[in-house]
């Protein structure tokens, strides 16, 4: 039953108790907060951690016709979610405020995924390195289709005065900073895996916690934010996840993945970022309120996940696989 | 010491570089930032705790001659309209001349 | 261009949430944060090498319309009054409208 | 001798050399100096990781009436400390400066507290893992009875006409994260110790080091502030710490502590807050002058307890338990 | 409410000591400080990535009453025209008396 | 041939890559950037380390007048090197600007000088470890040629209305670190190495990693602001490390040094320091442009020593120490 999953989940890692804690924090309007500087440090170090490690294990598979289909179907999955998001969410949301929504859906959230890797080692559940490479892909497809959204808009409503900055949409940091830091794995691989492995894998943990920590008290900020948005919206954010972690699992099953590749798999779908995609958007569609999907992604469907969601789709993986 | 118009913007970081072009563009030399701010407008808070770029303010300081100011505003006025910030001007005086 | 009132307020960070009720309470609607800042005053030198919460300042800009300057000094001061920090009022322009 | 003692310490542990090197920079008028954002993250850092260390231990402790009584005696301690301090500060000082000064000193300093469990492991000498819980919650009853003092002082004066933020006072954030910290640490107990190992245990005494650099500077400023101060609060700042060291020593031995935990023990008594509690007096006391009593618990009672208190305790611990 | 002048202050980092000291001796007795930023003037781009002090700025807010000013002035400009900054003063009044 | 050696060197550190990853990503007029509080921090602690290291292992060899021949031909070299560069740099620009640039290649990059350190320990070569010390104190000669030098104007000028700041100038937050480490590193030794080791050492790499990230950003920034200097400056940039690497490598001969420490000595010859003296100009020289040296210090020598440089005299030093 997925409650015994959800509690050995809560007592084994710090990491989801440190987000709570900070979640508890904020609402007793406690003054805990980690620096800023350093929770963008924090974050740049996320990155470059599991981007390194991502290339390393790359650079350890050999390339098969089943790695590439996997990235062709995550990218395809990018694109489908991406494209009927925006359609439910223009129903009730301006059209700028839907893209945005739209490719935060369409991407990944990087934490999620990292919190599915560790859930996946402490069940001691097989998975391939290369998945970490399909998360590192799949952030563009997303941000793609949102520009392409976003000039169809403006074409409609003649409002084309100033050119879409394509090289600062796509050259946004954490882009950059993942897919170089996959490219670097990838080419010193097991060398530059042992010079860095105190520093990406030992002390990873303990970085986690911290970041959670503020993670959680930027949680419920949203939240508290995000009471004066509609209902709709509310439960956008919980049907979202589901919806899309449904199509995560139809998709891995057709993929024929192992257990822990579908998990990873199905994270990718149900998960929406609010970095990279916000920072993204933040340019391409400047007149979006993009304050409303980070508070979507990171408000509701973050904590969703990472306490409930991912015990939940390994509860139906391990279902549909026996 | 010498009259000059201050300028006071407060902008996403991500859309600051823009602002500096538009301000060269106005003839601006001279200019001084603080990064990494927060705020709350009519687009709501801005608090992204900093590792949200899209969450993020930045603070520009800059003078001009007073009979520059039309001109810079000219350039200013379309990015804060289509992305949002605000921008303050008032009288001060230079010390070094 | 619209004629604002410009108020720069400088309290302990710790109090900073207080002022900022006050201030909504008066009727603002946006403002300017920055945090972590140091300085000295009647109260002493504030600089806590940031890990001392209790002597950090932060710095709150906002603009109101001169109308409503009052309103908001009358929440304001008692604030200032008991546990100290600074405000400034100055005349300024706002750009958009 | 403590001669030795005090020798020995400085010479093995690179942290207090470290404090040395700040507070020599500082005299130097280097402009030597930790950025803000990152002295605050290394606080945080100390906090979490002794914090969580402490409920790892505890977890690991079966409840005894022993250490209840431990924690009662701690907490009886600081009730104490903190009512007769601020009887001899109310004296030449104003009553709102006296209350931040004595829940300072009723209070406890969590760096010193860490150096004073350095110098006990680099000694090779035992204490049990729960006393850390014991520091954890000590800073609680000082910050109440700061309170009291301030309702007290208040209702006095009739200058009643902000309520007590009660919430806002505890919910500060050191507190926060020490309780927190220990909580999970409590929750997660070896699993969480052994994926926390590497970051919150190997990395630590170079933290500290770091940590100690920006006291070091901090401390010579303060110094520099307090020339001032009338000599009467000078000489408190040195009397202090001695006095409570002898009820801590004291309180030891009937409660039969062994040598390492009575040491402990002491520093809780002798050692006063920087952080947490003028942090919430700030909040509790707004017409206080924190800064003062920061001068000196920071000024004078750390760098005191650091560099000589410690190792004298000790020496006198030996002494008697013999 | 009370006029002043508001005086604010950009310069090197660096030598930011010597201008507290400068105002200091001018009579000022209260200033906030911003560290650690950015900026652009005559002597090009001030921007270190902050680990190279010697191309970071501090920012420096103050006030003084109105007769003072010239006194401070005098001190100050001499440090200016050495090392680089800028100084700008306004009119503002302050909150409390 | 040289070229293996720097496809080598590429291949295998990750450090340097990521030096490439930072360029890259500023010109694609991307925003990632380690923030400054961070990139402070981490410049703090790679001196910290270095600097500690040094000490423990000056306090492992014995004294010998081989050792002070070294630091003697050192602080030689640095005289000289300051000397001439005045001597040439004064034809062109501004005395101030000069003596800037002059005292800035007469000094040390730390990262230049780790980065030789790690490629000797990637090609399993030897070094003596007393070498880091001497890289320590190099620091001060060039400060002082370069005080002197201006000391020396002002008089011609008669513009001596300020006294010199001397403590200021040599209590410069970088020279105070890392000499301050060096002492802390001697005085503790083995001790000090083991209770440090997993923060000085194990993740040394790592944070390397994100400071030659930041560098890599940095050095893109400064090389377009190069583009209004002349091209004069601009070659004096690249041939100053050749010459001064040759005279390094000479002087390592007539020293009789092994390879790897003639390495060494001829990198703090061929670098140029952008953080410590750059930071002593401002306040000894405050009329000069600190910009202008640094973009050639940083936006030219330092990654032409770090790429190319330090593979190709190795490769020489190779050639003649057969
Ligand atoms: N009245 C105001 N006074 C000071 N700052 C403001 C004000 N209004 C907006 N801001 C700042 O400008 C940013 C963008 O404003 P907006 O585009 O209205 O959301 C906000 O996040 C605030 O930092
Ligand atoms: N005259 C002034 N100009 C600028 N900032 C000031 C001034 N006086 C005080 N401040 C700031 O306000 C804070 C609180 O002041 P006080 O309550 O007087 O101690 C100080 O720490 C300074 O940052
Ligand atoms: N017109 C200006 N407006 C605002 N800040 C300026 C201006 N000119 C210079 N600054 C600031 O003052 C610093 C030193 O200027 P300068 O001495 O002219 O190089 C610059 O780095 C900027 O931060
Ligand atoms: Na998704
Ligand atoms: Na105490
Ligand atoms: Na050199």
């Amino acid at each position: 039953m997925p409650i015994d999953f959800l509690i050995e989940n809560l007592s084994k890692t710090p990491a989801i108790l440190f987000f709570i804690l900070g979640f508890v924090a904020s609402l007793l309007n406690s003054d805990l907060k980690i620096p800023p500087a350093f929770s963008k440090f924090l974050s740049i170090y996320l990155l470059l951690s599991i981007g390194f490690h991502g290339g390393v294990e790359l650079s350890k598979n050999h390339f098969s016709f089943h790695i590439l289909f996997t990235f062709l179907a995550a990218i395809l999955l990018s694109v489908i979610i991406t494209l009927y998001v925006f359609l439910i969410a223009k129903q009730k949301n301006k059209k700028e405020d839907a893209i945005a929504i739209a490719a935060s859906y369409g991407s990944v959230s990087v934490v999620t995924f990292i919190a599915t890797l560790s859930y996946l080692k402490s069940l001691g559940e097989d998975f391939h390195g290369y998945m970490i490479a399909v998360m590192a892909v799949i952030e563009l497809p997303a941000i793609l289709m949102g520009v392409l959204l976003a000039r169809k808009i403006n074409k409609d409503s003649k409002n084309q005065k100033n050119k879409m900055p394509w090289l600062e949409v796509f050259s946004n940091s954490s882009i950059i900073l993942i897919i170089g830091s996959l490219l670097i794995g990838w080419i010193t691989s097991s060398a530059g895996e042992e010079a860095l492995k105190p520093f990406t894998q030992d002390i990873f943990k303990g970085m986690l916690c911290l970041f959670l920590l503020e993670m959680g008290i930027l949680v419920a900020e949203r939240l508290s934010a995000l009471t004066k948005a509609g209902f709709s919206l509310y439960s956008l954010a919980f049907i979202l996840p589901i919806i899309n972690a449904s199509i995560g699992i139809f998709l891995s099953k057709l993929l024929e993945l192992n257990k822990g590749d579908a998990l990873i798999f199905t994270v990718l779908a149900a998960s929406a970022s609010y970095v990279a995609v916000p920072a993204a958007m933040r340019i391409a569609v400047p007149r979006a309120n993009i304050g409303l999907s980070v508070s979507l992604s990171l408000g509701i469907t973050f904590p969703f996940n990472i306490i409930f969601g991912i015990p939940l789709y390994f509860y139906l993986i391990n279902l549909f696989w026996k | 010491m010498q009259a000059v118009k201050k300028l006071e913007i407060i902008v996403d970081s991500l859309r600051l570089k823009q602002v500096i072009r538009a301000l060269e563009e106005g003839g601006i030399k001279g200019y001084t930032i603080i990064d990494d701010i927060r705020g709350k407008g009519e687009r709501g808070i801005q608090d992204g705790g900093s590792f949200m770029e899209a969450l993020e303010n930045s603070y520009l300081i800059t003078t001009c001659p007073p009979e520059a100011l039309e001109q810079i505003i000219i350039k200013l006025r379309p990015l804060l309209e289509e992305g949002g910030g605000v921008c303050f001007v008032s009288d001060a005086m230079w010390l070094m001349d």
